[in-house]
């Protein structure tokens, strides 16, 4: 029997579908679980996932292209495991991590996830494109590469690829040349972390990434890692040491806000706007990180922090975790996460949405276009903003 | 088939109709131990006219439709028994109006439980409702539905006592209006009109509820639960008795359960109440614990543990992991207060033996009118034989209540055969013809409430 | 039913040419490489029909040794086999390849072989005719379907504008695969290093009596260069009869007539 | 078995019979407490069963050796006049009993410390460098109640329960044969230095009082020490009444990491009990007795000024600390203090 193998055998049937994971903390709609925010159809929730899961593995239903779309639908937000009001919350997402590694290792996956696994097996990362142009991004910016300095920039694939994301990959290497920050990036030699690669349940291609790039820093003489995606942070902080890669790693936000504490980075000007900031998931529920973005936000004079009614413990994810910036399962609707979280963030009056990952950035960017919203609300990333009270935009 | 399902389409959008096995497998569930039954498709409507729109596509083609909120009953009342369409009604989610001066909110269906405790506190903290501590998804038109009850139900009574007016799409797909809401703007009374009550308590096989006034009443600024306890049933009924007296009380209920052992055996009577001041509250304590408890407490049968600020709403749906099992399932039933030991002694032995540590509970309904008595079965969801335990306890409870003189809330099929077995047959003969009426092509849940 | 399914690796340009220094192969130092898509529809086919009739697959190919990769990764498809002639030929033309794989088959026992329709570097689309001729077996090109039963196989092929021409075949036969006649599944890291202990067979020219020199190719390629980039493009727009009659007057005043 | 050693000899003798006289919460002059005791001590009824709120105090007061709060406990449950309603009894008796499983006893090296049934808030309270090098026994919720002192049932004339149980709790510490265990609660500590000797259970182990832990720890860390200049007032549990020679560990403690303990009314051998038992005590007017005990220890606390309240009593501390917060004062472990004065931050503080 298939579930005999399953990780999550002996806790899968514990799930009673009560359907307390679609709410966010303050309980104020039941859209916090991205996937059934999208399709408000039970399977999609993620008490849906786990029944199919053993459904699918008890043999009582067969493997379909819909099944694996349900199951790539879950963006790894870990809202469920906020929710979840039983012992076994904790796994929850690697739960459906699991599943998905069952259809990995069968070969049964929706062939846009086939593409994305492929493009990183030889492209290392998800679009396809020639390892040679991974630095192209750099451009004239002057952003040295690595060669020994105190910290390795690692910009990840969305910043180092998608149009948009380069521009906040350059403009983070610029903020760190103005600090005077000892640092260098990669450039074409940079691979793909492996973040979503291991969500996505391709346990195999992850550990080869992973032990690659461990045995690449490590060659080079890094020790300290900062990043521009949450995701590269979460799984070079929690994935890595399990290979025996323990880096200082840290997300941009908080080496900035060291930066500024320290006095190295000072503002020529302020930055008159109402400002509403979005978590993302893999910084605020999968490290517990929600201060030190707003800590930077309210320390730019004539900044106006407006907080959206679903926050911290309780945000909305934007729908591009588990894959979904590249595979696209949520899109197509006004009930796409990142337009419903669009809405949200333009009710409260801001005319800034800031983001502080290059994969919320490119769906908040595009919803917002989605939602005629262009002209009023503005995505910006924490780094731009800095980089506009510093003189550098 | 397929027209059909490119009709509902066109109703609902590509996106809220699907065929496909994995919807029509979860769909097919309740989350106890009623028997699975595939639906033929799963629709989720947005709007009081998509509804329409798929009812009278229902009637024309002979297909069942299968309303359902959370679809939390326990009882698979929401389960397709003969196929068709399972129509998820939650997406019709909006709390429409708040009407502060006439204490009354005017919702759509599918608002949940939980939404409507923090929309409330959140915008209106002087309000409150009935909360039936279900799971936070179940549904504000689910629980009136199954005349459920809710934490105000001691003072005012079933959820469906606090009605103000309803919007149903009958099974022929046009839409009623009953109360004030049928000849004027406000939706502030059910009564006086004509009464067309046929809506409550028929498991939508007479019509689907998509619009409800719901009645609020005041929230004290502190509100908690104080909790006593008795180890001889039979005092049980003469304190809700003395309790209810004092009309201080918002919620009282008796429980007594096997797990933690320390507890098996005792019966904890937990009362909510409010006050805006330290003052109301203490006197409303003095009145409860000393002046009408006092006897039981000096006479060593009765113990005060406590009172404890704040109400945790909605209750979390912890019940399903005791025995690491992922399920439960319960028969309640409306019974006089004075059976309460009686039900709990035979809950007991049914309990025992068929190995589920035994779960009860009664909630006072009104002034001691009546009380919903709950026996609960854990189960082991990945274990048939304990799912098989539970069920025919859960029949054996059926039996129990009836035979105790109540009567059975929300029954499953097995319960209502048993209602149906004992119901006066005039009453029978006029349910038969009121479906008849309503329902002429029975589309409206079959199976359910189905007079022979 | 026993399968043998030819495959060949290319580069995975990802849109990065360029001409090496001998002007005869593009510059592949920094390119990654992969199993030709087509090979990847004709290895499906393969493990579909062996999953329904039982039977063996032998995958086989000719190149140098980094070819064992996409050996390794048919083996984890559900190949049970793999064999590789150990000699470069990325130069050589079809049929002097053909010669080669005419002689290794030859001596395998096989009831179908199929290849992939075309190659994506080169796209001769001729390898997999060329060696049915010399096996002398029975073959269809472009195959879009196909179904064993009793002996023969029933296969569609694709013609222009979607018509479909299909044949009953007296096995053994060749086919060439085209795209789209299923989905190839995803073959994961881990499913490639548990084919790891699958038999991996190296043979060379001379094993199969051959050698360099009496694989004289028939076409030789001379030169290669990139397209000179145009001088500038103009993009009609309209309904058909305005483009037609817009189109019309540009070719008359080009002076080309 | 384990009969309670008691010389009624001591109380005709005794001058003051500070035992009764003292009493917070009755009022018995001289005369009246040498009668009364007479009687308990004769096995008669007295008011003083029926009233006493079983706060401990008189162990303390008695200064002749005697054991006056554990005679008026015994004589209770033989005539069945038990200070709370037999439900809650009969529900805290059962609580003791362990829920599945047994200990695992494993080698462990000293310093030990026992968490009693405190098992729960052994991560969040026993952290960083005070507990470094400590070995912890009782930390797993499920097998807790194996170690559990029993003395608890003071509070409900049950030393019946107590005599029958204590034994094997003592039995399964000392399976880990060590000489000395330190007890996270004065409740454990009291039992084995009181009330064990009281009926003569034999202690084949040497307990510590978790504040004298504390206090030599700190001495060793005193350069790491940063005065806190803080005001407290401390919640002196009812079971510390059995340990008064160790109660300068408070001070001793307060004074080394720089916190002023703030002069008030009900603080020594003056302290109130939290009310958490008298709540439900049966005798009229409990419950309110309970809130007003409250109500003048925290307004005492208030008018000493004091900024936080200091617990070691985690059953003190689920009465009171809400309580305490509610009205500006706020609650905090000593351990916890004692981290912060050692630069630390303990869980769940700003």
């Amino acid at each position: 029997m298939a579930l005999a193998e399953y990780k999550y055998k002996d806790i899968l049937h514990r799930c009673f579908r009560c359907g307390y994971c679609k709410f966010p903390t303050n309980w104020i709609d039941v859209n916090n679980c991205p996937a059934y925010a999208r399709f408000r159809m039970e399977s999609y929730s993620c008490g849906g996932r786990l029944w199919l899961t053993r459904a699918w593995l008890n043999g009582e239903i067969d493997w379909t292209d819909h099944l694996a779309q349900i199951m790539y639908s879950c963006t790894a937000c870990k809202n469920c495991e906020e929710k979840c009001p039983l012992r076994f919350n904790v796994d929850i997402v690697d739960m459906i991590r699991a599943t998905k590694s069952e259809m990995v290792e069968r070969g049964l996956i929706p062939s846009v996830v086939k593409e994305f696994l492929e493009n990183i097996q030889r492209q290392g990362n998800p679009y396809g494109k020639a390892r040679a142009k991974r630095g192209e991004w750099i451009g004239g910016t002057g952003i040295p590469q690595y060669e020994g300095q105190e910290f390795l920039y690692y910009v990840g694939c969305v910043g180092s690829y998608d149009t948009r994301a380069q521009e906040t990959a350059r403009t983070l290497g610029k903020v760190l040349i103005k600090a005077g920050l000892p640092f260098g990036v990669l450039g074409s030699e940079e691979n793909c972390d492996g973040n979503e690669v291991n969500t996505l349940g391709e346990e195999t291609l992850f550990e080869m990434l992973a032990e690659e790039n461990i045995q690449k820093f490590r060659d080079l003489g890094v020790t300290k890692i900062v990043t521009l995606s949450p995701h590269s942070y979460n799984t070079m902080k929690n994935d890595y040491p399990r290979f025996d890669g323990s880096f200082e790693v840290r997300h941009y936000t908080q080496l900035l806000r060291d930066l500024i504490t320290q006095g190295k980075l000072n503002f020529s000007g302020g930055l008159n706007a109402r400002v509403t900031y979005h978590d993302p998931c893999f910084l605020g529920r999968w490290n517990g990180e929600y201060d030190t973005p707003r800590q930077i936000l309210n320390s730019i004079p004539g900044i106006e922090l407006i907080e959206m009614e679903k926050n911290k413990t309780g945000a909305l994810c934007c729908g591009g975790g588990g894959g979904n910036f590249y595979t696209d399962f949520l899109a197509g609707s006004e009930s796409s996460p990142a337009r419903i979280r669009a809405r949200e963030a333009y009710a409260t009056g801001a005319s800034i949405l800031a983001v502080a990952c290059p994969n919320c950035m490119t769906m908040l960017e595009d919803a917002v276009k989605a939602e005629g919203l262009e002209g009023e609300l503005a995505v910006k990333d924490i780094s731009e903003i800095v980089a506009e009270v510093c003189g550098l935009a | 088939m397929d027209n059909v399902k490119k009709a509902l389409a066109e109703i609902v959008g590509e996106d809220h109709v699907s065929a496909e096995p994995e919807e029509l497998y979860i769909y097919s569930y309740d989350l106890g131990t009623t028997e699975p039954h595939r639906p033929d498709y799963a629709v989720a409507p947005r709007t009081t006219e998509e509804v329409q729109g798929i009812v009278k596509l229902a009637n024309k083609e002979k297909i069942p439709v299968v309303p359902l909120g959370g679809g939390l009953s326990l009882a698979g009342l929401a389960v397709p028994l003969r196929g068709g369409i399972a129509l998820d009604l939650k997406r019709m989610d909006t709390i429409i109006e708040v009407n502060e001066k006439a204490r009354y909110a005017l919702v759509e269906c599918g608002v949940s439980q939980a939404q409507m405790c923090s929309y409330l506190e959140r915008y209106h903290p002087t309000l409150t409702h009935s909360e039936p501590g279900a799971p936070g998804p179940a549904t504000i038109g689910g629980n009136v539905a199954i005349h459920g009850q809710g934490d105000l139900a001691q003072p005012y009574g079933f959820s469906s006592d606090m009605i103000n007016g309803l919007e149903i799409v009958l099974p022929t797909g046009e839409v009623c209006r009953f109360g004030s809401c049928s000849i004027s703007a406000g939706w502030f009374t059910l009564h006086p009109l004509p009464d067309l009550g046929l809506f409550l308590g028929w498991s939508g096989t007479t019509g689907i509820i998509t619009k409800v006034s719901l009645r609020l009443f005041p929230c004290k600024r502190i509100r908690g639960t104080g909790q006593f306890v008795v180890e001889d049933e039979e005092l049980v009924p003469e304190v809700m008795h003395k309790l209810t007296h004092t009309q201080m009380a918002e919620d009282i209920i008796a429980y007594s359960q096997a797990i933690p052992p320390f507890t098996s055996g005792l019966h904890h009577i937990t009362i909510n109440i409010g006050g805006d001041s330290e003052e109301e509250l203490e006197f409303k304590q003095k009145l409860l614990w000393d002046d009408t408890l006092g006897e039981y407490i000096r006479r060593g049968d009765g113990g005060f543990l406590g009172f404890r600020r704040g109400l945790d709403r909605p209750v979390v749906a912890k019940t399903s992991d005791w025995r690491k099992g992922g399920g439960f399932e319960y028969v309640g039933a409306i019974m006089p207060v004075d059976t309460y030991p009686e039900c709990y002694r035979r809950g007991r032995e049914i309990s025992e033996r068929h190995d589920i540590p035994y779960t009860v509970l009664g909630r006072c309904i009104g002034m001691s009118h009546a009380m919903m008595f709950s026996w609960t079965y854990a189960f082991n969801r990945a274990d048939p034989e304990s799912i098989r335990q539970a069920r025919e306890a859960l029949h054996e409870s059926d039996d129990l209540a009836l035979e105790l003189g109540g009567t059975l809330w929300k029954p499953g099929l097995y319960g209502q055969k048993l209602v149906m077995e004992r119901m006066d047959s005039n009453t029978l003969e006029l349910m038969k013809k009121v479906k008849q009426l309503l329902d002429p092509n029975g589309i409206m849940n079959p199976g359910n409430w189905e007079v022979a | 039913m026993d399968i043998v399914v030819c495959i060949k690796r290319i580069p995975d340009t990802a849109d990065v040419v360029g001409i090496d220094a001998s002007k005869k192969d593009i510059e592949k130092d920094s390119l990654a490489f992969k199993i030709n898509d087509w090979d990847d529809y004709a290895l499906e086919a393969a493990v579909q029909l062996k999953e329904k009739q039982g039977g063996s697959i032998t995958a086989v190919t000719v190149g140098p040794k980094e070819w064992d990769d996409i050996l390794r990764r048919a083996l984890a498809m559900g190949a049970d086999k793999a064999i590789r002639v150990d000699q470069d030929m990325v130069t050589a033309d079809c049929y002097a390849v053909a010669k080669v794989l005419d002689a290794l088959i030859r001596d395998l026992s096989y009831n179908l072989v199929l290849f992939g329709a075309q190659s994506e570097d080169f796209g001769c689309s001729q390898l997999g005719v060329m060696v049915a001729e010399m096996l002398g077996i029975p073959h269809a090109a472009l195959a879009v379907s196909l179904q064993v039963a009793d002996g023969r196989i029933h296969v569609s092929r694709e013609l222009e504008a979607g018509m479909l021409e299909s044949y009953t075949i007296e096995l053994p036969a060749l086919l060439t695969i085209q795209t789209g006649i299923n989905r190839p599944r995803y073959i994961s890291l881990g499913g490639i290093k548990r084919a790891m202990s699958k038999e991996l067979q190296v043979m060379s020219l001379s094993d199969l009596g051959l050698s360099l020199d009496t694989l004289a190719p028939m076409v030789r390629l001379e030169k290669l260069e990139l397209p000179p980039r145009g001088k500038e493009a103009e993009l009609i727009s309209g309904s058909p009869e305005e483009t037609a009659d817009q189109l019309a007057r540009i070719l008359q005043n080009s002076g080309i007539f | 078995m384990y009969e309670l050693k008691f010389d009624e000899n001591e109380c005709l003798s005794c001058v003051t019979c500070d035992c009764l006289t003292r009493c917070q919460y009755m009022d018995i002059d001289k005369d009246t407490a040498k009668t009364e005791m007479s009687k308990i001590f004769n096995g008669e009824d007295s008011f003083v069963l029926h009233d006493c709120r079983t706060c401990y105090a008189c162990e303390e007061y008695c200064k002749m050796g005697n054991h006056p709060f554990y005679l008026i406990v015994e004589r209770q449950e033989e005539m069945d006049i038990p200070p709370r309603p037999r439900p809650l009894i009969k529900r805290s008796v059962g609580i003791g009993i362990p829920f599945r499983g047994e200990p695992e006893i494993k080698e462990v090296k000293e310093p030990v410390l026992s968490m009693g049934t405190f098992a729960p808030l052994t991560n969040d309270l026993i952290q960083g460098k005070l507990f470094q090098g400590v070995s912890l026994i009782s930390t797993d919720p499920r097998t807790m109640f194996h170690f559990f002192c029993q003395l608890m049932y003071l509070h409900d004339a049950r030393t019946s329960v107590i005599k029958e149980r204590l034994p094997k709790t003592i039995e399964t510490i000392a399976r880990y044969n060590v000489k000395e265990v330190i007890f996270f609660h004065d409740e454990c500590y009291g039992t084995f230095t009181s009330y064990a000797p009281a009926v003569g259970i034999e202690v084949p182990f040497k307990p510590i009082h978790f504040f004298e832990y504390l206090y030599n720890r700190l001495k060793e860390l005193r350069d790491e020490i940063k005065p806190l200049n803080l005001k407290v007032a401390y919640q002196r549990p009812c079971s510390s009444r059995l340990s008064s020679d160790k109660l300068h560990l408070v001070d001793d403690i307060f004074n080394l990491i720089g916190v002023e303990h703030v002069k008030r009314e009900y603080v020594g051998e003056n302290a109130l009990c939290c009310g958490g038992t008298i709540l439900g005590q049966r005798k009229e007017g409990s419950r309110q007795l309970a809130a007003d005990v409250q109500r003048r220890n925290i307004e005492d606390m208030i008018n000493a000024g004091a900024e936080l309240c200091v617990f070691n009593c985690p059953a003190c501390w689920d009465t009171l600390a809400e309580l305490v917060a509610q009205r500006g004062i706020r609650p905090i472990y000593m351990s916890d203090l004692c981290r912060l004065a050692i630069g630390e931050k303990p869980a769940g503080w700003r």
